[in-house]
């Protein structure tokens, strides 16, 4: 009864949560990813259409190739600069750390490469933020984080994510980029975050309030086929992977070519699955533009 | 495997021939070998036990997975009475990997749904060897609709190894499907119980795992990931299944020590396979006491304490002091 | 206002209904549109294999060709012979008759036509019956009387009787065999009828009762895209038309050659749309089994 | 038709061109003819109202038809600011036939849902000439139940011939999702204005037309089925469709005495075609006083009113005596 004895101290845990004045996080925008994974030179060359792309130019880009629109990773840091109103973002649920709750070999080392690699200690940070003006309650997830996949931690906290907006009546606004999916190394209890948090955003959704779900590449597996896809509005940045089974599970399972596109934000979008691709330089005004449409109060002129 | 028996089940299939051999001998011969047919069948009995109680996981991945192993209509079949299938999602097609219902259970009107594979080749290429397309779950979603209006209990018979991961499954939005049905068989206001029958592959098996009680066979796994999948991933090397399917902790015991599924359904010594009658009075016996428990439950707190089991599912440490220390 | 005028008397007629003692219609088994329509010869060629059967034969088998499984198109009486508990069925809503609300050029003769042919007063009867020992609303379309369209007469017919199941917490079960779908002649009042009778069946959806719907040969239009697509249980009969648009319109629309078996019942089984294809002799047993797995205080042995 | 004009507005446009022709004259030649353009004048006003406030319910349809006629996204950018389209019914594709998406009307956000034609060839065929298949309507019904949710205002702006009669629509269940969007539009806890712009095609503008307010344009046409087929079917003959469109009763004026519409909103003389700016300001201003008049309305009332206004449609005779006599 390992799992029942860590969690008994959850309910209290989460009361006590808003008594404690949340820590206010800054933006770091130096920590960008591509600058860390790429070589030390001044220009980034597209992964897409091979442009060189000099790298400071790239932060006003919106880390978006100017030449074929290709669509740079970026970290929380970064989307947070892009998204959120200067100096609003308070983080919670910061006392969660992962657990190895299976004994499974080697991931603890894996976690610690991903905190040394992202500066972050999970994979999604979540809290509460101003968009354009308008409050929400957000949440980011970071695929150079172990692949965005979803543990106990990452589950838990976009599971808060919803009760704290239900709590406070507040839209939900969340950026998947689950690539990996659930996180095998916690085994069933990585599965069963898909159960909790498609939950919390029924409850959320039972008490009439806005859920923005922005998918970001990639969004595949248990995020997918979770929360990532229960937005009543399902936003993509343009050629996002999006789906769920990943495109070589597909193509070793059915031994046929992909086509073209396939699983591409395009091709969700096609397919009746998402409700609008929205290219990064404009996506804080769409998203401040649905909140703000959503906001209680908007009385008819008529 | 051959002739439907395990490499590791072999020391055990030759003691049993000889015992039938002595056996033969004593009725042809007239000859008295009781003593010695005694000795070798305590000897079987012994080797029977300390084989089948102590499989690795990858041993049981496998007998959930022989051919012979009841599917969901065997089950239903055995257990229930009046089997009505109802067909289709209402949207695009109906999906032969997915089957469900009405049924009554010694009685009570049911909701049966359930993954098919198939019993044949031909079969399992109807059924798609019972990998569900999106319209299999949203078959399933309409049938567990149709039952909460009723307010008729579902049983969810669970074995497949995932949702099929094709072209076609995608573009009708797998994903999509498995999510809404997680989210909307997790409200539905009726009673439900799971029972996990032989494989319980991921998200494939989490859309029409959502319940009040949660059964699982004793050789049954249920995992996120297949252990061929895993050690792909993991190692780059498939053939490490066996240490994968050891470190997903995916056996019934695993996940009862999880609090992933609340009780084990008894198999048959050797598993299902062995003896589908034996196999099915055990689901029986066991869907009748979880029916039994939570049929008088009110639909309120049924639905809360439902929600409740799954909220509390997940395991971390709390480090609020060190985790805001480390950012200062 | 002539249409409203007309109208005013409704509810406190309705509300009079069953203060009047119903009338018991008697089922009467002779009279077969099969036997009117085809030449007075003793057999009948099977319009599918061609097989020749000995009418007399027909009525044992329920009007199927043995042969071939072919379901001729029977009227409403053979229908009650075939479903119903012996007298049980006890016919409401008669004092509806079909005016010519549009002034249709020709509808008045139409419909004297049609009562001739069919000895009905219109394409749909409706009241109470008894199933295999099942209390339930009935209602059964002749495809003979206008194609069985939908006029103001069918769509208020329909519509009560899912009011009176209301009323009584009974079970409806309807027959559609609506070819025309809606009834030209009566212009957009024809096609409200299908608003009305959809919204009469959520109504009784939302009272937690049955509806069992069986699709006959055929049910298209403006029948099949309300009411008769709508029920809890969508049974059908084998062969049967089922579809929006009917095949000529298809063909015609498209210039493509129709798949084999285009809008059957088969093809609708296959494409999710229907729950079961059941034979005409097994029709009343899955009828009557599912009306009792309804029926309230079925109590669990457990 | 000739260059966008009708062949009953011929002896029209040559007086027009008279008339233009004199002022030309006038102006070039600097003469005064304005008495003789004055009485041209007069006669043109004269034969404008002859021509337009008699059309027959045939040539209404063709109005209907018109190929300059505003389609829903030039009312949607005429009437709406800042509209979001929204897309995609979540099971099997978008439909370009249908349109929806959030907007605001004078600062009060609505979602508004319409069918879109095509204003060139190439966007016709793109978006089916505007005959949608079962995933438009499943999207529409996915956006009214979206607006639902936040009490949002929906309003349908209706232009359809139809929904499509295709075999893929078939095999998708065209007949199910007009069904089920009827049956779920009527229960919507959220107001909704409906607005005939021009088609009102049978089932495939039904799906969409169950309205608090069901408003209609002035030339627009509604019926139970179109007036070709009509003829075909009754008469075997198409070319009877100016026959089957007067029998039909579909103009505005029909369907306002026969309570199907609440209101007929007028055209720009001429039909809406020749002054888009103009005949938006009119459906502006109707759609303004619809949203006043039922905002205030409390939602069960709405909704009950809403489902009594079309169980009240329909017409026949009461001859309880006669029938029954009829049938001893
Ligand atoms: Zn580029
Ligand atoms: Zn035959």
């Amino acid at each position: 009864m390992q799992v029942n004895g860590c969690l008994e101290g959850v309910d209290s845990m989460f009361k006590d949560l808003f008594r404690t004045k949340p820590k206010y996080v800054t933006v770091r925008p130096q920590a960008v990813s591509i600058k860390q994974d790429s070589s030390a030179g001044l220009w980034e060359k597209c992964p897409n259409c091979e442009n060189l792309i000099y790298k400071k130019g790239l932060e006003q880009s919106f880390y978006v190739c100017e030449k074929c629109d290709f669509h740079f990773r970026i970290d929380v840091w970064e989307r947070l600069r892009q998204i959120v109103d200067e100096g609003t973002f308070e983080e919670l649920h910061t006392d969660l750390v992962s657990d190895n709750p299976l004994g499974f070999p080697g991931y603890p080392e894996k976690l610690a490469q991903a905190r040394e690699k992202t500066g972050l200690d999970e994979g999604l940070i979540a809290g509460r933020a101003v968009i354009q003006g308008n409050p929400c309650m957000l949440a980011i997830a970071d695929f150079d984080f172990m692949a965005g996949s979803m543990g106990s931690v990452v589950g838990e906290r976009v599971t808060r994510t919803f009760e704290v907006a239900m709590e406070q009546e507040l839209a939900a606004v969340v950026f998947s980029a689950g690539g990996g999916g659930a996180r095998m190394q916690e085994g069933v209890l990585s599965l069963m975050q898909m159960a909790k948090t498609s939950q919390a955003v029924e409850r959320h959704h039972q008490e009439g309030l806005l859920y923005l779900s922005v998918l970001t590449n990639p969004t595949l597996g248990g995020v997918y086929a979770s929360f990532a896809s229960l937005g009543d509005f399902l936003l993509a940045e343009p050629g996002a992977l999006i789906g769920f089974a990943g495109p070589r599970i597909v193509e070793e399972a059915t031994r046929q070519k992909l086509p073209n596109g396939f699983q591409s934000a395009e091709f969700a979008l096609e397919h009746g699955m998402i409700d609008k691709i929205v290219h990064r330089k404009d996506l804080r005004q769409v998203i401040g533009r649905i909140l703000h449409m959503h906001r209680k109060g908007l009385v008819p002129s008529a | 495997m051959r002739n439907g028996l395990f490499e590791w089940e072999k020391p055990l299939y030759e003691l049993e021939l000889r015992i039938e051999e002595l056996q033969k001998f004593t009725a042809d011969k007239d000859m008295d070998l009781s003593r010695e047919i005694a000795t070798l069948e305590k000897k079987a009995e012994y080797l029977r036990r300390e084989i089948y109680q102590n499989l690795t996981a990858w041993q049981q991945v496998l007998l959930a997975r022989h051919p012979k192993r009841p599917t969901t209509l065997d089950y239903v079949e055995l257990i229930f009475d009046d089997f009505l299938e109802l067909h289709g999602d209402r949207y695009y097609r109906d999906d032969p990997a997915i089957v469900g219902g009405l049924a009554t259970f010694e009685g009570l009107p049911v909701t049966v749904i359930g993954p098919q594979k198939g019993r044949d080749t031909k079969e399992n290429i109807r059924r798609n060897f019972g990998l569900p397309h999106p319209e299999g779950y949203r078959k399933a979603l309409r049938l567990m609709k149709q039952a909460e209006k009723f307010q008729r209990p579902i049983v969810c018979l669970i074995d497949v190894v995932g949702a099929y991961p094709g072209i076609e499954a995608e573009e009708r939005g797998q994903g999509v499907a498995i999510a809404q049905s997680i989210r909307h068989m997790s409200f539905l206001r009726t009673p439900i119980v799971c029972i996990i029958t032989g494989e319980g592959g991921s998200g494939g098996a989490l859309a029409i795992g959502i319940g009040d009680r949660i059964l699982m066979l004793e050789h049954a796994w249920y995992s996120v990931i297949s252990p061929e999948m895993c050690a792909q991933i993991l190692w780059k090397d498939s053939s490490k299944a066996p240490e994968a399917a050891e470190a997903l902790k995916l056996t019934a015991k695993d996940l009862l020590s999880m609090n992933a599924i609340d009780e084990i359904v008894p198999e048959p010594l050797g598993g299902a396979h062995k003896n589908h009658q034996e196999a099915a009075a055990n689901v029986k016996a066991a869907l009748r006491q979880a029916l039994a428990s939570i049929l008088p439950i009110p639909l309120d707190i049924l639905v809360e304490e439902r929600l409740e089991r799954f909220r509390q599912l997940g395991q971390w440490q709390e480090k609020a002091v060190a985790a805001s220390e480390a950012r200062k």
